[in-house]
C-alpha cells in the first residue's frame, strides 16, 4: 500500500466516527485531493481483492471501515458465549445487604460498606437484580432499593424467606472441609 | 490525574501562592533528589547535613504547610537526635538510619518500576485503538455466574466487616395474607384512597411486605380495589374500587 | 487470508478493547486452538509485510488491532483522535506499588510513598486502573486494592508477570545495608 493510504487506514482505525473527504485530506497536506481520493480507492480496492475481514465503506457523508456483513452473526454469537460474567466483590457485597436489608437506601449501605456504592447500585439495577421500591420518609426522600424476582430466580429461591438466617449462615460457611493437619 | 497544585494562602495574608508539588512526589523524592544532587552513599548518611537540607528545601520550596514534608523533616531531626546519643555498647547498637534506609531503598525500588511504566505508557499513547464501534443492537448481557453460596459469603463478609454488625435476621416467619388483607380494608374504610408507602412502612419486614402485597392482589382479584402507579417507581396509589363495593 | 484470519481481524476491528484468546476460539467452535494461533500469527504477518496502518499487538490478556505509531501525529493533528492524558508521577508511584504488592491497602501504599494517597487512589479506581479486590483482615478491615485489565493495556503489558520480578531491579535492595563496622 501507498503511505498515504496507510496514513488513511490508522485514521479511518482510530476516529471515533466516520470522515468526511474534507477531514481526511488534512490528514497530509500535501496531498492533493485527487491523490487522497486515489488512496481510498486505493484501501477500499485491498480490502475486497486481498480478502479481508473489513470494508471500506461511504456512508452518511463520510468514510468508515466497517466489518464485512458475513462476520457480523459470528462476533454476535461469540458475544454471547463468553463466558458468563461474574459480578465483583463490591456488588455481590452491596446485593447481600439489600437482600438482607431491603427496602434500604444508598446511605445506609455505603454507611455498612464504608465505599460509595452508586456505580455498583447502578450495575446491579442494569441487570435486574434489584429495583427502586420506594423512597423513605428521610431528609432528601432517599431511594430505596429492594431485590428483584429475578434475584429470587437466579438464585433459585422461592422466597426471601429462604435465605438463610443470619446466625444459622455463620455455621454453614465454617462448615468447609477443614484442612488436614 | 488531578493537578496536584495545593494554592497555600500566604501567612502574612498577602497574595496566595502555588506550590508546585509536581517538582517532588513526595518527602521521600525530594530526600533522594538530595541524597543524588550530594553524591552521598545511601547506606551511610550524613544525617545532620542532610536534614538540615531537607528543611532548608521545604523552605524554598514552600512546602513547609505540607504535612508529608514536616513529618519527614521531624523523622530527620529525631534520627539526627538519635545518632547523637553515646552509643554504649558497640554491638548492641542500632544504626537509627536503617528504618530510613529501608524505606529509601523501596522507594527507589519503585522508581524504577515507575519509569518502565512511564516507558511503557508512553509507548502504548502513540497508538490508537479502535474508537468508532458502528451502532449495533446491544447484545443480550452475558448470563450471569453467581450462586447462592458466593452471595452468602458475601453476606458473611458483610457481616464480619461492618462497623456496627447489625444486618437484619431475615426472621422466617409465616405469610400472614389474612391479616394483611384485613389492615388493607381496615383502611379502606376510613379512606378510599391509600398509598402504598401508607401501609409498608420503610423499615417493614420483608414477610409483611410480601404479605402486603399478596393481600392487596387477592384484594383487586376480588374486585374490592385497584391499584394503579402512576408513573415507574411512584408510589402505589391503593382506591377503593367503587363498583366492587356496589357489587 | 485464511477464512479464519479474515474472522478475527473482523472481530479485532469490532473491538475497542483487546480480545482474550479464549474469545477468539469462540468465533468459531470448530477451529481448534492452534489454528486460531496460526491465524492471528497470519493476520499480523500480513499487517507487517503487506504494509498496513495497523498491526495486531498481544497486550492486555488480549489481542488488539492498534494503529502504528509513525501515523499518531498526524492522526492528533487532523483532530480525528486525541491521545490520553499522561499520568501523573503520583498516579504512576501509586500503581507501580500497587502492581506489585497487590492486594495492598490504602495504609501500605502511604507507608513506601510516604504522603497521602487518598486522591490518588479514587482519581485512579475512576480511571478503571485500579479496583477493590476485598478487605484485609487487619484492624478495621481496610479495603484492598488491585489492578485491572485496563492497566495492563494502559500499560501495553500482556500479564502482570512481564513487569520485571523485584529481584531483578537493578537497584534490587541488591545490598542489604552494610552491617557497622
Amino acid at each position: 500500500m501507498t503511505p498515504l493510504a496507510k496514513l488513511l487506514e490508522a485514521a479511518l482505525f482510530a476516529s471515533a466516527h466516520p470522515i468526511p473527504l474534507a477531514e481526511l485530506a488534512e490528514l497530509d497536506p500535501e496531498a492533493p485531493l485527487a491523490a487522497v481520493t486515489a488512496a481510498l480507492e486505493e484501501l477500499r480496492e485491498h480490502y475486497n481483492v486481498d480478502g479481508h475481514g473489513v470494508e471500506l465503506v461511504e456512508l452518511g457523508g463520510g468514510w468508515q471501515i466497517l466489518t464485512r456483513a458475513e462476520y457480523t452473526e459470528a462476533i454476535e454469537r461469540a458475544q454471547l458465549a463468553s463466558r458468563p460474567q461474574r459480578l465483583s466483590a463490591a456488588a455481590l457485597e452491596t446485593l447481600a445487604i439489600i437482600a438482607y436489608r431491603q427496602p434500604i437506601g444508598r446511605a445506609e449501605i455505603e454507611e455498612i460498606r464504608g465505599v460509595n456504592v452508586g456505580g455498583v447500585l447502578k450495575s446491579l439495577h442494569e441487570r435486574g437484580l434489584i429495583e427502586v421500591t420506594g423512597r423513605s420518609e428521610g431528609v432528601g426522600r432517599p431511594l430505596q432499593y429492594g431485590t428483584t424476582p429475578l434475584f429470587l430466580e437466579h438464585f433459585a429461591l422461592r422466597h426471601l424467606q429462604e435465605l438463610p438466617r443470619a446466625d444459622e449462615l455463620a455455621i454453614a460457611l465454617r462448615a468447609e472441609p477443614t484442612p488436614v493437619e | 490525574m488531578a493537578d496536584e497544585q495545593l494554592t497555600l494562602p500566604s501567612p502574612t495574608g498577602e497574595a496566595a501562592f502555588v506550590v508546585d508539588l509536581k517538582a517532588f512526589s513526595g518527602p521521600l523524592d525530594l530526600l533522594l533528589s538530595l541524597i543524588r544532587e550530594e553524591q552521598l552513599d545511601i547506606y551511610d548518611i550524613p544525617i545532620a547535613r542532610i536534614a538540615e537540607q531537607f528543611l532548608a528545601r521545604i523552605r524554598t520550596l514552600g512546602l513547609n504547610d505540607a504535612a508529608d514534608y514536616l513529618e519527614m523533616a521531624a523523622r530527620l531531626l529525631r534520627i539526627k537526635a538519635q545518632m547523637l546519643l553515646p552509643r554504649g555498647e558497640e554491638e548492641a547498637w542500632e544504626d537509627p538510619r536503617a528504618e530510613l534506609v529501608r524505606r529509601l531503598l523501596e522507594y527507589q525500588q519503585m522508581r524504577e518500576v515507575v519509569d518502565l511504566l512511564e516507558r511503557r505508557g508512553e509507548e502504548r499513547r502513540n497508538q490508537f485503538a479502535r474508537t468508532f464501534v458502528p451502532p449495533d443492537a446491544p447484545p443480550p448481557p452475558a448470563p450471569l455466574a453467581l450462586s447462592l453460596s458466593e452471595l452468602l459469603a458475601a453476606v458473611d463478609r458483610v457481616l464480619r466487616a461492618a462497623r456496627r454488625p447489625n444486618v437484619h435476621d431475615v426472621v422466617s416467619r409465616p405469610l400472614n395474607v389474612p391479616g394483611a388483607v384485613a389492615i388493607i380494608r381496615d383502611l379502606l374504610q376510613l379512606r378510599a384512597r391509600v398509598l402504598w408507602t401508607e401501609i409498608v412502612n420503610r423499615d417493614a419486614e420483608p414477610s409483611f411486605v410480601l404479605s402486603t402485597l399478596l393481600g392487596l392482589l387477592e384484594l383487586a382479584k376480588l374486585g374490592e380495589l385497584r391499584v394503579h402507579q402512576p408513573k415507574p417507581f411512584a408510589n402505589v396509589e391503593i382506591e377503593r374500587d367503587a363498583a366492587g363495593e356496589a357489587a
